[in-house]
Order: C-alpha cells, then sequence, then structure tokens
C-alpha cells in the first residue's frame, strides 16, 4: 500500500475504499503476517451485540449500556487493526484515540444516564415511547 | 526479562493460564446468578485475578507499567462494592 | 499465551451477551463492570497499557458505578410504591400503533458488523507506519513516552478540543441537575477503610501524573483514579465534601483554560500554535497535564451528580 | 534454591486461587460464597506476591508489589464486610416483608 505517511485515518478508508470498489485481494482473511488475529471477530461481535441492544432493547440505560458495548468493539478493532511494534507495544497514536475516545464515550453516558433521570422525574417512566410496546422489562 | 531464573518464566505462564482458567470459571456464576449480589461477587473475582494477572505479567514480560494498572484494579475494585453496599435498598428482588 | 487469549475473547463476549440480557439494569451494569475489567486485561495482551488503565478507571470504575446508580434509583423508586409509575404526567406522546419489526433490525445490524468485519480484514497493515513515524518524531518532541507526545504534541489540538467537549457535556448536564440525596448513614469499617484508600488513591494520581511522562500514565488515568478517590469519599459520607468544592466552574474551566494558554503564548514562542518551545517541553507539558487531571477529575465528579443534601 | 522457592510459592498460589473459584461455584449460598472468595483468593495473591517480589528488579518495584497486596487486603476485606452485610439487610427485608414480591 502507500508508503511512510502518518495519517491515522486515512489507511481505514483507503481499505474501505478498496473493498468498496471490489479489489480485495490478499489481505482479506489473512490480515497479518502473524496470522489470524482473533481480536478483528471480537470487536466486530461487541459491535454487532451493541447496535442490538440499541436498536431492540426498550429501557435507556440498557441502551446507555449497548453503546458502552458498541464502543469499546469499535476500541478494540482501532487497536487491533494495527500491528504492534518490535517490543509488543501497540501504535501509540492509536492508544491516544482509543484514550480520547474512553473519555468522550463516558461524557456522553453520563448526559445520557441524566437526561434519563431528568426523564423518569418528569414521567416516571425508563422507556421511550416509540419503545414502550417492545418493553421487555426496566 | 534478564533477571529472571531460567525456569522461571515456565512458572510465571502457567501461573497465568491458570489464572485466566480461574477467571473464565468465575464467569459462570456470574452468568448464573441467581442474584445482584452473586454478580458482584463474581466481578469482585475478576478483581483479584486480575491483579495477580497483572503482576505476572508485569513481570513476565517485563513492562513495570502493568504494576500500575494492577494498582489502579486494586482501587478502583472496591469503588464498586461500595457503590453497590451503598444503593438504596430495594425492596425485593436481591 | 494464545490459549489465555481465545479464553479472554470468550469471556468479554459472554459478558457483554449477558450484561446486555440481564434480567435488569441493574445486574446489566455489574456485568459492565465485569466486561471492563475483562476488557482492560485485553488491552493489556494486546500491548496498551495506557489503554487499559483509563478503561480500569473509566470504564469498570466511574462508568459502570454511574450506570448502576441510576438503574437502582429507578428500580427503588419504582417498586416503592406501586402507583409511581402512574403518578408522574404522560406526555402526550401517542403509543405506537404496530410494534417495528424486529428481525429487520437485527438483519440490518448483522449487515452493518459483517461489513465491517470484512473491512477490518480487508484492511492491510500499514506495518507499523504510525509506530515509526511516531518514533521517528520522538527525539524532537522532548517527551519520552510515546503516547504522551501523541496526546499533548503531535495531536494536541485533539486533546484540547477532547477537553472542550467534556467541559461542554458538563454545562449540558448542569442544566438539569440532579436532585440532591440525603447523606447516607455513617458506616464504621467503611470509613475507615476509605480513611486509608482515598489518601492512597490521591497519591497512585500524582504518580500516574508524573509518570505519564516516561512510561504509561498521564493526566486522563490520574483524573479518572482522582475522581474515584472522590467518589469513594461521597459513598463513605466522608466529613470533607470535596464535591461541593470540585466542581465549581473556575476548576472545570481550568484544564481548557491552561491548555489554551501555554498553547497560544509557548506557541507564540514556538512559532506555531500548540506547539512548545525547545527545552520547555517538559515543564509545560507536566503543568498542561497538572491543570487538565484536576479538570478532567472535575468533570467527572460533576457529570456523576448528585450532591448531598445539607 | 530461590527458584524452587517460586515454583513452590505460585503452585500454592494456584491452589488457593482454585479453590476460591471453586467456592465461588459450588459452594450452595451467598454469604459462604463470599466467605471462599475474600479469603482464599487474597491468600493465593499474597503467595503470588511473595513469589514475584523475590524476582522484582528494584526496591521500589518490590514496593509497590507489597503496596497492592496490602491495599488488596484492605478492600476485599471491607468490600466482603459490606456485600455480606448489605446481603443480611435485603435477606431480611424480604423475610419480614411477606408482601413484597418474591
Amino acid at each position: 500500500m502507500n508508503g511512510a505517511e502518518s495519517g491515522t485515518g486515512s489507511a481505514g478508508l483507503s481499505a474501505l475504499w478498496e473493498l468498496l470498489a471490489g479489489q480485495f485481494d490478499g489481505g482479506f482473511g489473512g490480515g497479518f503476517e502473524g496470522g489470524f488475529s482473533i481480536w478483528l471477530p471480537t470487536g466486530s461481535a461487541l459491535v454487532l451485540f451493541g447496535l442490538l441492544g440499541m436498536l431492540l432493547a426498550a429501557s435507556i440505560l440498557r441502551k446507555l449500556l449497548a453503546f458502552n458495548v458498541m464502543g469499546s468493539g469499535i476500541f478494540l478493532l482501532l487497536l487491533a487493526l494495527r500491528p504492534t511494534g518490535p517490543d509488543g507495544v501497540a501504535d501509540p497514536v492509536a492508544q491516544a484515540l482509543i484514550l480520547t475516545g474512553i473519555v468522550i464515550a463516558l461524557a456522553a453516558t453520563a448526559l445520557g444516564v441524566r437526561l434519563a433521570r431528568r426523564y423518569f422525574e418528569l414521567t416516571g417512566q425508563t422507556e421511550l415511547p416509540e419503545d414502550r410496546d417492545t418493553a421487555r422489562d426496566d | 526479562m534478564e533477571t529472571l531464573p531460567p525456569t522461571l518464566p515456565l512458572a510465571l505462564t502457567l501461573f497465568a493460564l491458570v489464572l485466566v482458567l480461574n477467571l473464565a470459571l468465575g464467569l459462570l456464576r456470574v452468568l448464573r446468578g441467581p442474584g445482584l449480589t452473586d454478580r458482584l461477587l463474581a466481578a469482585q473475582l475478576l478483581g483479584s485475578t486480575g491483579v495477580a494477572l497483572l503482576l505476572t505479567l508485569a513481570a513476565l514480560q517485563g513492562w513495570p507499567s502493568l504494576r500500575d494498572v494492577a494498582l489502579v484494579f486494586a482501587l478502583l475494585g472496591l469503588l464498586a462494592a461500595v457503590a453497590y453496599a451503598r444503593l438504596r435498598p430495594e425492596r425485593h428482588r436481591a | 499465551m494464545i490459549a489465555a487469549d481465545l479464553l479472554l475473547a470468550l469471556a468479554l463476549l459472554l459478558l457483554a451477551a449477558a450484561a446486555l440480557l440481564a434480567r435488569s439494569v441493574q445486574i446489566g451494569s455489574v456485568l459492565f463492570i465485569a466486561f471492563g475489567l475483562v476488557l482492560a486485561l485485553v488491552w493489556v495482551r494486546l500491548g496498551a497499557p495506557d489503554v487499559a488503565l483509563a478503561e480500569a478507571a473509566i470504564g469498570a470504575g466511574v462508568a459502570g458505578a454511574l450506570l448502576l446508580l441510576a438503574a437502582s434509583e429507578f428500580e427503588s423508586r419504582r417498586s416503592g410504591s406501586a402507583s409511581a409509575r402512574a403518578a408522574g404526567p404522560r406526555l402526550p406522546w401517542p403509543r405506537p400503533q404496530r410494534s417495528r419489526p424486529r428481525w429487520v433490525l437485527g438483519a440490518l445490524a448483522l449487515a452493518c458488523a459483517g461489513l465491517l468485519l470484512l473491512a477490518a480484514q480487508a484492511i492491510e497493515p500499514l506495518a507499523g507506519a504510525a509506530t515509526e513515524a511516531v518514533a521517528h518524531a520522538l527525539p524532537q518532541a522532548e517527551i519520552a513516552h510515546p503516547v504522551t507526545a501523541v496526546l499533548l504534541s503531535f495531536r494536541a489540538y485533539d486533546t484540547l478540543l477532547e477537553i472542550a467537549v467534556l467541559l461542554a457535556a458538563v454545562v449540558a448536564v448542569k442544566a438539569a441537575p440532579a436532585p440532591l440525596q440525603r447523606p447516607l448513614p455513617h458506616d464504621p469499617v467503611l470509613a475507615r477503610v476509605t480513611a486509608l484508600t482515598v489518601p492512597l488513591a490521591l497519591l497512585v494520581a500524582v504518580y500516574l501524573l508524573w509518570a505519564g511522562s516516561s512510561r504509561s500514565g498521564g493526566a486522563f488515568q490520574a483524573g479518572a483514579v482522582l475522581a474515584g478517590a472522590v467518589l469513594l469519599a461521597r459513598f463513605a459520607s466522608l466529613p470533607l465534601d470535596p464535591q461541593s468544592h470540585l466542581t465549581r466552574p473556575p476548576l472545570l474551566a481550568l484544564g481548557l483554560a491552561v491548555f489554551i494558554l501555554i498553547g497560544l503564548g509557548a506557541g507564540a514562542l514556538a512559532g506555531a500554535a500548540l506547539g512548545y518551545p525547545a527545552g520547555w517541553v517538559k515543564p509545560l507539558v507536566l503543568a498542561i497535564e497538572a491543570a487538565l487531571m484536576v479538570s478532567i477529575a472535575a468533570t467527572l465528579v460533576a457529570l456523576f451528580g448528585g450532591g448531598k443534601a445539607a | 534454591m530461590l527458584e524452587a522457592l517460586s515454583w513452590l510459592l505460585l503452585a500454592l498460589a494456584a491452589l488457593f486461587f482454585s479453590a476460591g473459584t471453586l467456592g465461588l461455584l459450588r459452594l450452595p449460598d451467598t454469604l459462604s460464597r463470599i466467605h471462599a472468595l475474600t479469603k482464599a483468593d487474597n491468600l493465593g495473591l499474597g503467595l503470588a506476591a511473595l513469589a514475584l517480589l523475590l524476582h522484582a528488579e528494584s526496591w521500589a518495584a518490590a514496593a509497590q508489589i507489597g503496596l497492592i497486596w496490602l491495599l488488596a487486603l484492605a478492600a476485599s476485606a471491607a468490600s466482603g464486610y459490606l456485600i455480606a452485610r448489605r446481603c443480611l439487610l435485603e435477606a431480611h427485608q424480604v423475610n419480614h416483608k411477606p408482601g413484597a414480591a418474591p
């Protein structure tokens, strides 16, 4: 692929572009020299769980849990896509991005929890009205 | 690491494997419950096993930072238990 | 260690599924705490101790406690009086007439995740290009730890904007204040243990801040540990009330203000905004990080909300 | 000599950790599970810490390991007490309020 540029997002974008352009030949299924990474499917499965939870769960808090699980899946993918350095330490750029992401996810979660509490105070409900018919429990 | 005696890495690796196995088995209790308390207990198990695992890996891989992670594990494990213990008592369904 | 990694991955997935499918959200949040602990171990296995520190402190500690407290408040208030549910004024939104086709949503989510996996596996790793670039530029950044260098030198504007986002979140959260809570009853054992652990946690926070310049650690991890200490003190109803002092606006804005001031002032000397003049990097970065730590801790505590009623 | 001692300590630690997990899985009620977990696991952690202490690369590292173990002891003792107390409180409430849903 392209040479030694230090951009962080460009690798993912160009790979996605190659995938969409229909020319993903070598990398598919293998990926790394060190063999198959188990963290890619793990991260994708976490994203799947999170998506399902956000779409199908009724309770707002459960949706927030799912949001956090999905975020963790994304972070896992982000780090697993980066080969570790010679000393076994992960890519510092990816680590910095994930650190930022964890803090932002917490801020978003806290905001969501506060809105959910306010909503509960006003209405006595823990689910949004459009979800209420699919409610399973609190 | 150069300071470790020759067969110690093997011992540490085996120990780490036992710990991870313990951790995975402890999950059975997490899944089975039956109540909130038992779930929290299993989280505590994860905490103490995690501390041991981190200390072992710190020695095995020669990364002193992992001991810092173990320290944070020990501190924050208490936070979860305290938060749980200070919940308002609920009326039913422990 | 492949077997250990497989077990960890399995544990992670099981915990995530169990947290989302749990009978109550309370149980779900306890399982989420366990999930965070396992995830921190996974970060360690992936060679990212910085992320592991943050995950243990924030994901497993603060976020889990936040969700657990909210869930049990809903639970106790709702089951406390059977009529509580009907007591509040209902919002006049109509109920949907028919339920959404859940399997369509499920299939969409599956397709999304599948596409993600395909794309992820199709990416050829850049053979550590970013790692090499960072290692190459590290000497002139004068910060020994690569992650700190990325956060505060190479991509400092990212961190600056992140602090701004945190401040915005606090402003939004403060617009809908949580009700004050009655102080919890005194518990001698808890008081003694917290009197031991809170100062220790403060020490660990400062240590992590200092360690960040040469190895894993830094303002985020230190701030999260600091916030954990404050929350611990609050749960134990220690006589000090750090909340009211810590969440005042000046402290919340301190990090952003110091960051901008140093970024502009030192940047003017260095010839680029958010740059540092040579030879001054370490003290300046440490000053920014100290301010960030205080502000991040204050922010997390403020986001937690709900102080003690007098 | 030191090496054999480490093997022995690590083996004992593994034994205690396994005992704690076994207790968590097999013991019949929550209180005895708390008992098994907080005691056995901390002994295991202490033994493992001792084994690692023998090979710590510096005094600072050794002090940190010791500190972590002490902290884990205090935290585990306190959280065991807190969880058990809370558990009793809830059992009490359930027993004395027959109207409450099971």
